[in-house]
């Protein structure tokens, strides 16, 4: 079987789906420097053509909607349907972002309500829901520790503190927003190592970036501690909230100290992840940032009637904002979806998701030790996600981490996040989620243990893996990644 | 229970594998003070309820006729783009990290990539940034690093949209870039390149030419374009990607085309949605490419010579480069860009600029026909594309409110006086019509 | 060109290949005195301008709050079913006849047959028939094949849907089928099984029994069906099959259990759409198999022993059977049936079971809200399923009238002065107030 | 690779997609006798199972999305999505059939304007558009045949002729009104055989039905002497609208003297056979049939401000009617999607698609004759499909319709119509449609010439297909019919 042509091979000059005679409307008066010569190169296809591809291109990829997908730190559970056809109802899709708040009165309260709940899940003081991912969420924390410290006039803390367990967005993020960036060791417990980071405080601490649980699947036991030590030294704390869904309903990150949090509703809310995005990152905070949160926020004032009229607040209504994000509000349609989300979901079920991610988390860690692969952190509770670190596996049968993961794409399941977080060597990250059933996890479980027997028989068989991907037009070897990147090929050109 | 499978035997059985008493006991490291009751959130909706819910706030949305633009535009949409774009094998997959499980989304980015740098005239594209605002930070900072000076400025004239301003100042200001904003002709409305030769001398690294700019006016990108490269500064396009179906490529521009090339993609097939999401684009030439900040896929070949595709040049990314990385972003705009580059498969060279064309016919036709109206003055004398300025003899914002009072959205205000207006395919005739009737209504009315 | 892909060249060297000069010459078979000009129709309209009039006509649609039933029923359909259903393999695929391509359309199907053979206690189901209507037509046709006799005739209660009884008229009438009414008592407003025995005697092949009936009265099906099975007839359920999430199953009606069960499938997660499409389903006892109209998928195995699904039974079909065929159905409610099988399965038994109840209860409620008004009453004693009758003191059109003016449909009219009024789970105790209110409202009102 | 579980083995007692704890609705008054004792057996599975085990089956399909799908016969063009978003409108979809007419102008008109250019197009007097698929809109034809004869008298008119050649829905619709069949023979040449036909006609004759062009891809070029023929016997002409996409725009069944025709607007009016269906069926007549149409059909009337008023039209105003087809009103959301396909396609635009069917067609022979297969109709030009026979191949490599068919299916094509006409021995009834691109039916030829080289060189290999179906779980072989037909398995039982 070979792949499937790009569309631009499909082509034919002159074909158009243009329907009918061109109008006489005409570009005259337009000065011709201005204008193109040519005809940018597009594909000139039918509509069929467009469908067909597409829809074939569409059914090469592993999704939530046809294959378990337990990678790690991603939280890729089932998206509602449901939240997908109510956020593309019309009046939703076809509202100009500039158009008078009184013509979008059913969007603004929905956000409004989403930025209350947000608050009330997280227990922060008040959210803004402008920044379009994580990692933007992540900006506008840090930005504000940056913007408090400045307006207190204490220029000095010009250093982020990091674990070395965090997500790269972490480092990347303290950097963009100018700050220097100190890792903190982590211990073989997997909790933060309190002495390198009493070590590390200071008059330059501006604050550090805690995930929590953690990336390595773990509930931080000293948060309270940490937390006491880093306000000591006058820095403010950032919660990454990228695993919320590991403790919705059991305990808050306001609860415990933090000053800002960014939420990914495309992870603990159900969104979709779109196989890249567009995701949204609201970011809460505590009384004391309040004032710098980014803009547009949604207001509420209640009239002599009792009627309530939302509105986009800006920044001459919030002069201390670190500023806006985006041209207009981030990605309403991603935070609808959110809101329609918890709306079914309620108070009890975010506990109960909570609850069933850590389940599923411990039962697979349970049953794949119990098969005899090592948990990394073997006497620790699992989160929402646990480590397997292959290292044995390696050593006795030279087989790697990305080995097993491209083998399990053969027997159908997407593969677990690999290499990350750095610290566990050949580690496999693996993240249920709450919406797969036991039956699914025991299936994972049989395929584990069936290419661990095979990484003893034969382990070429994953080392050439994967072999026959089971999509259409599959039998797809591994793929070169390296020749990739030393010779990039971008974008497509006709060769013969 | 919503949206978990387990039956009551499942949580039992799993509990005693786990070798625990009960649900709680998985939280028994979170210490005792922290743990919390849950949320107090409204009660629990059915999907029956909350579809009821939200029909009825959908339903009190928009419906006036809205000739608004100003960064976001209303364009017709193929029914094709969306009913694809929503196949859950694209909507619920994840970045695409295990290339052999993920050529559907691999490949459509390459082809997207191919496609901006088709539209564009430059070399590659990265597979997407947030939106134009956010995308245009991320040229400056990219141009800065480009540049591989100390110091220096970034010229900003001031016919680009405000809020990408606003966006650009949120985003860079952090690291201490100075932007220098370059004036424009309250003539033209556009930026009069003669005029820089006179600017003090400055050590420019970025320069931003925005076409349309936000007025609408063309801009003189050759001219500016070559000023640029004179001053050694790199020259960033930010455009509109549906006029490029029709207007000059920024690689065209001068005599060596920009350098970076950036801006909104909502017009190719998304829609507005109050605001978002919306897709921005970025893409440069060859020499810059390590430079270029998100994801970039390439193709690559398997061990049997099998064609497939991977992301790549990931040494740029934050999850290799940690707080070295070209920018901090992860997740981007992946499925926008799958409604992209099915709306420009789907309209192609003819279609695209057909498009683009209407665009600009009934806008001038718009134009014509409000600037008939005893009162109203164009803005702005330059060559414009589907958005024009209106001068109004009467107050702008109670010229908006008699109009809106008749179904009609006329516009966005941008002083007292003011009026910026919109007008894409999807307005007809009849539409047109309305408008002006109205506006000669409210301007009378309003009159003193 | 509108979905034709070719280009000029693609034309002239097709042309050439063939052999002939022109597109014209390729009807050269037509008789010159036959050709035509192409029709006149109105201008093609570009998608953009139909969808904004389809959009202008679909916006003008509905709206009231309508307690409509009598054949079509308002459920909520979670939004996965038309998702998933609307999918292009499920919605462009043709009838399922190279089963090695169509195992999607097939393996669902055998489900499909699978949940309604459950539902309603046979052995097995056809594949889909038109509707509701056309699937009774069907059942009443087989039955006579089955019952292998010459002459005899069917009873037809007086308490099955008029608009079924009418559509059976037409599509067994060709044949000469005698169809005899079986009354109804005028007190609960269904068969009086006891007064049956005092029928002239008659050779009987076949007697419908509704359940609910078109009253919504729930009919004594056990004494009725043994009542029939003591004439030598076989004995035909019309089931309403959400009923069959609470209500027995026609399988276990009286002593012996329906021989043949039908009914109109639209409640299992089909939109109204103003009348269809719709699903008629069919299902028997497996001596009738080979009696049973439409497709018939099974369960097979490849050469290996991989389980696949074919079609199967093919010779009771036109087009191996041709004239003697059971039926000359070809094309039936393929998509309907995927989805009525994703409804079946997201509710699954509970589900079923509490959307029954929840219509159940909601129309109780309403019914004794209603007959709390003055001058409205009962229509009928008996138990009743989602859907009851009223006796009302003022002229039904003009309580209809009046409750329309107020965005109320309130029903559908029987007589002069009975209204059917049905009230699914889809109906909020807001809106049963409302409808209350308005009804008294309009009872006072147009009094006299 | 095995195949999907069927949905019930995905179940777990008790698992349930219900949200929220039940209500307090109960059941309690309903007498007992009349309930069920046991729940329903339905599966038990989570959403996320739902929509999985759905998605995962839809790839199962070969379909016009996703293949090109060349069956003879059934006109499998492409669907454009706008018509079924449209179709799909929540104002459209909510409307209960049985509301006022007042709620339904947008509806109405648009089926009413249906009817006009369905009539222009076929040049027939009226249309009713109440049939549900093309074998209805037979059985409505053929009953207003026997109407018009009954309530003339003239009832010794007992017999229908069909082409031996006919569509199976055209006996078995003849029987089902009642009437005796009495076949045709078709000439060598392809033409009905007139000589039979003269001497089949008789007093005795009801009518004819036609079909034209024929199932055998061709122009019946004595139409006029064959409608002569039976109208001069007393008969009336039935015209089977399957294959109206070879002529649109070129000639009309009205034109030709037929006094009713269906139309099948799933073939020609591209509206989708959702693997099965629904269609349409609407059927057309001649003046003297047009009391007997069937109800409902839809009404129009202006008032003094001269705007239009539409209304469904029952039996009550039009008293000689065969009656209604069905509870309401037909399959209005299929006929919506014809609705607007028509509107985008326009009077030039029905010439060009049957121009362009027809090209395709004669391209797909010329090249496959040129290549060695043998046309069943060499000398006659193709209409917008046409008939190899594989005989020849047969007869020297032993090799079967059915075994090409199965082989193509390796290839990534949909197989064309096999055995049908049963005329023609080993015969591959092949339409391409005119939405198929030059490129796509080059593929097709390719493929069906390396088959024939297999065939020659391997036969096995085609006798054993298919081998690989390319779709996800594919690598299904032959399926084993006559085991299905023997061993009836028709309802999941659970095994063990
Ligand atoms: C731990 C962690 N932090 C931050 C992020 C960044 O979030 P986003 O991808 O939405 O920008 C991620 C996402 O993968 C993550 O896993
Ligand atoms: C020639 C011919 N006549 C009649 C029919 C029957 O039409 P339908 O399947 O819509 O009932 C078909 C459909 O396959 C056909 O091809």
């Amino acid at each position: 079987m070979r792949g499937e042509r790009v569309i631009f091979e499909e082509g034919q000059p002159g074909r158009t789906n243009h329907q009918h005679a061109p109008d006489s409307a005409s570009l005259k008066d337009l000065p011709p420097t201005l204008l193109r010569s040519t005809p940018p190169p597009l594909p000139e296809v039918s509509e069929l053509q467009v469908v067909r591809h597409y829809t074939r291109l569409s059914q090469k990829n592993f999704s939530i909607d046809t294959h378990f997908y337990p990678l790690g730190s991603c939280t890729m559970k089932y998206n509602p349907r449901a939240c997908h056809v109510l956020a593309m109802l019309p009046g939703f899709l076809n509202r100009h972002p500039l158009e008078p708040d009184q013509t979008g009165q059913g969007v603004l309260s929905s956000l409004f309500e989403l930025q209350e709940m947000l608050a009330e899940i997280t227990g922060m003081a008040a959210v803004s829901l402008s920044p379009m991912a994580g990692a933007q969420g992540e900006f506008a924390g840090v930005a504000m520790i940056g913007a408090y410290h400045r307006q207190r006039g204490d220029v000095e803390r010009v250093e982020m503190l990091v674990p070395d367990a965090a997500h790269g967005t972490n480092p990347a993020t303290a950097s963009l927003c100018g700050f220097r960036v100190r890792e903190i060791a982590t211990q073989a417990t997997g909790d933060l190592d309190l002495d390198s980071l009493r070590e590390a405080v200071g008059p330059q601490t501006a604050g550090l970036m805690l995930t929590n649980p953690s990336t390595l699947g773990l509930f931080e036991r000293e948060v309270e501690t940490i937390i006491d030590i880093v306000h000591q030294a006058g820095g403010l704390l950032y919660y990454d909230g990228a695993n919320l869904n590991a403790i919705t309903g059991r305990a808050r990150p306001g609860d415990m100290g933090f000053d800002a949090i960014h939420i990914n509703v495309h992870k603990t809310f159900s969104t979709p992840h779109g196989g890249g995005g567009p995701g949204a990152g609201p970011v809460g905070v505590s009384k004391r940032l309040q004032p710098f949160l980014p803009v547009p926020m949604v207001g509420c004032q209640r009239d002599a009637a009792g009627k309530n009229h939302f509105a986009w607040v800006g920044a001459r209504e919030r002069p201390q904002t670190i500023g806006q994000l985006s041209a207009f509000m981030g990605n309403i349609g991603v935070l609808l979806r959110a809101y329609v989300y918890l709306r079914m979901v309620g108070g009890d079920g975010m506990r109960r998701v909570a609850d069933h991610a850590t389940l599923n988390a411990n039962y697979l860690m349970a049953r794949l030790t119990e098969a005899g692969f090592t948990a990394a952190f073997a006497n620790r509770r699992a989160s929402h996600e646990f480590i397997l670190t292959l290292k044995p596996e390696m050593d006795r049968f030279g087989v790697s981490a990305l080995d097993f993961a491209k083998r399990l794409l053969d027997y159908g399941f997407y593969a677990p996040t690999i290499y990350f977080p750095l610290l566990v060597p050949e580690c496999l990250l693996i993240e249920p989620t709450e919406t797969e059933s036991k039956e699914e996890l025991d299936r994972f479980i049989a395929a584990m243990v069936a290419i661990r027997s095979e990484a003893m028989e034969n382990p070429a068989l994953l080392k050439e893996a994967p072999h026959h991907v089971p999509v259409p037009g599959g039998g797809l070897g591994r793929l070169d990644e390296t020749r990739a990147a030393r010779k990039p090929d971008l974008i497509w050109k006709k060769r013969d | 229970m919503p949206f978990i499978p387990h039956t009551q035997e499942d949580v039992q059985s799993m509990l005693s594998t786990i070798g625990v008493e009960s649900l709680d006991a998985l939280f028994d490291e979170i210490p005792t003070t922290l743990r919390s009751a849950p949320p107090r959130l409204p009660p629990p909706l059915k999907e029956m309820a909350i579809s009821r819910l939200m029909r009825e706030r959908a339903g009190k949305e928009g419906g006036a006729l809205a000739f608004l633009g100003a960064g976001a535009y209303e364009h017709h949409i193929p029914a094709a783009v969306w009913e694809i774009a929503g196949r859950g094998e694209f909507y619920s997959a994840y970045t695409p990290y295990q290339a052999e499980a993920s050529q559907g989304t691999l490949q459509l980015l390459y082809e997207y990539q191919t496609m901006i740098a088709g539209l564009t005239g430059m070399d590659l594209s990265n597979a997407s940034l947030y939106d134009g605002a956010s995308a245009t930070a991320e040229a400056v900072l990219m141009a800065v690093r480009c540049s591989q000076k100390q110091g220096g400025c970034v010229g900003i004239p001031a016919t680009v949209n405000p809020r990408v301003v606003a966006t650009i100042r949120t985003l860079v200001s952090q690291l201490g870039i100075e932007l220098v904003e370059i004036e424009s002709c309250p003539l033209t409305g556009a930026v009069d390149w003669q005029r820089l030769a006179g600017y003090p001398q400055r050590d420019w690294l970025a320069l931003l030419i925005p076409q349309p700019n936000y007025f609408g006016v063309l801009e003189e990108v050759d001219a500016l374009t070559n000023w640029g490269h004179a001053q050694g500064a790199l020259v960033i396009g930010v455009v509109n990607p549906l006029s490029l179906g029709v207007l000059k490529p920024p690689g065209e521009w001068g005599e060596k085309g920009a350098d970076l090339v950036c801006g909104e993609g909502q017009p190719l097939g998304i829609p507005l949605s109050s605001g978002g999401p919306y897709l921005g684009f970025l893409a440069c030439q060859t020499q810059w490419t390590r430079q270029l900040p998100g994801r970039i896929v390439g193709r690559t070949e398997d061990r049997r010579g099998q064609v497939g595709f991977v992301l790549t040049l990931q040494a740029r990314e934050q999850h290799i480069r940690r707080a070295k990385a070209t920018s901090n972003i992860c997740t981007n705009q992946g499925l926008m860009t799958v409604a992209a580059t099915l709306y420009l498969a789907l309209l192609g060279p003819t279609g695209l600029a057909r498009v683009a064309t209407a665009c600009h016919h009934n806008s001038k036709q718009l134009q014509e026909k409000l600037t008939g109206i005893v009162g109203v003055e164009k803005g702005y004398d330059g060559p414009f594309f589907h958005e024009f300025v209106l001068q109004l003899a009467r107050p702008v914002e109670s010229v908006l409110a008699g109009l809106f009072d008749r179904g009609i959205i006329g516009g966005l205000a941008l002083a007292s006086d003011r009026l910026l207006v919109c007008c894409t395919e999807t307005k007809t005739e009849q539409d047109r019509d309305r408008y002006a009737q109205a506006l000669e209504d409210v301007m009378k009315e309003s009159g003193g």
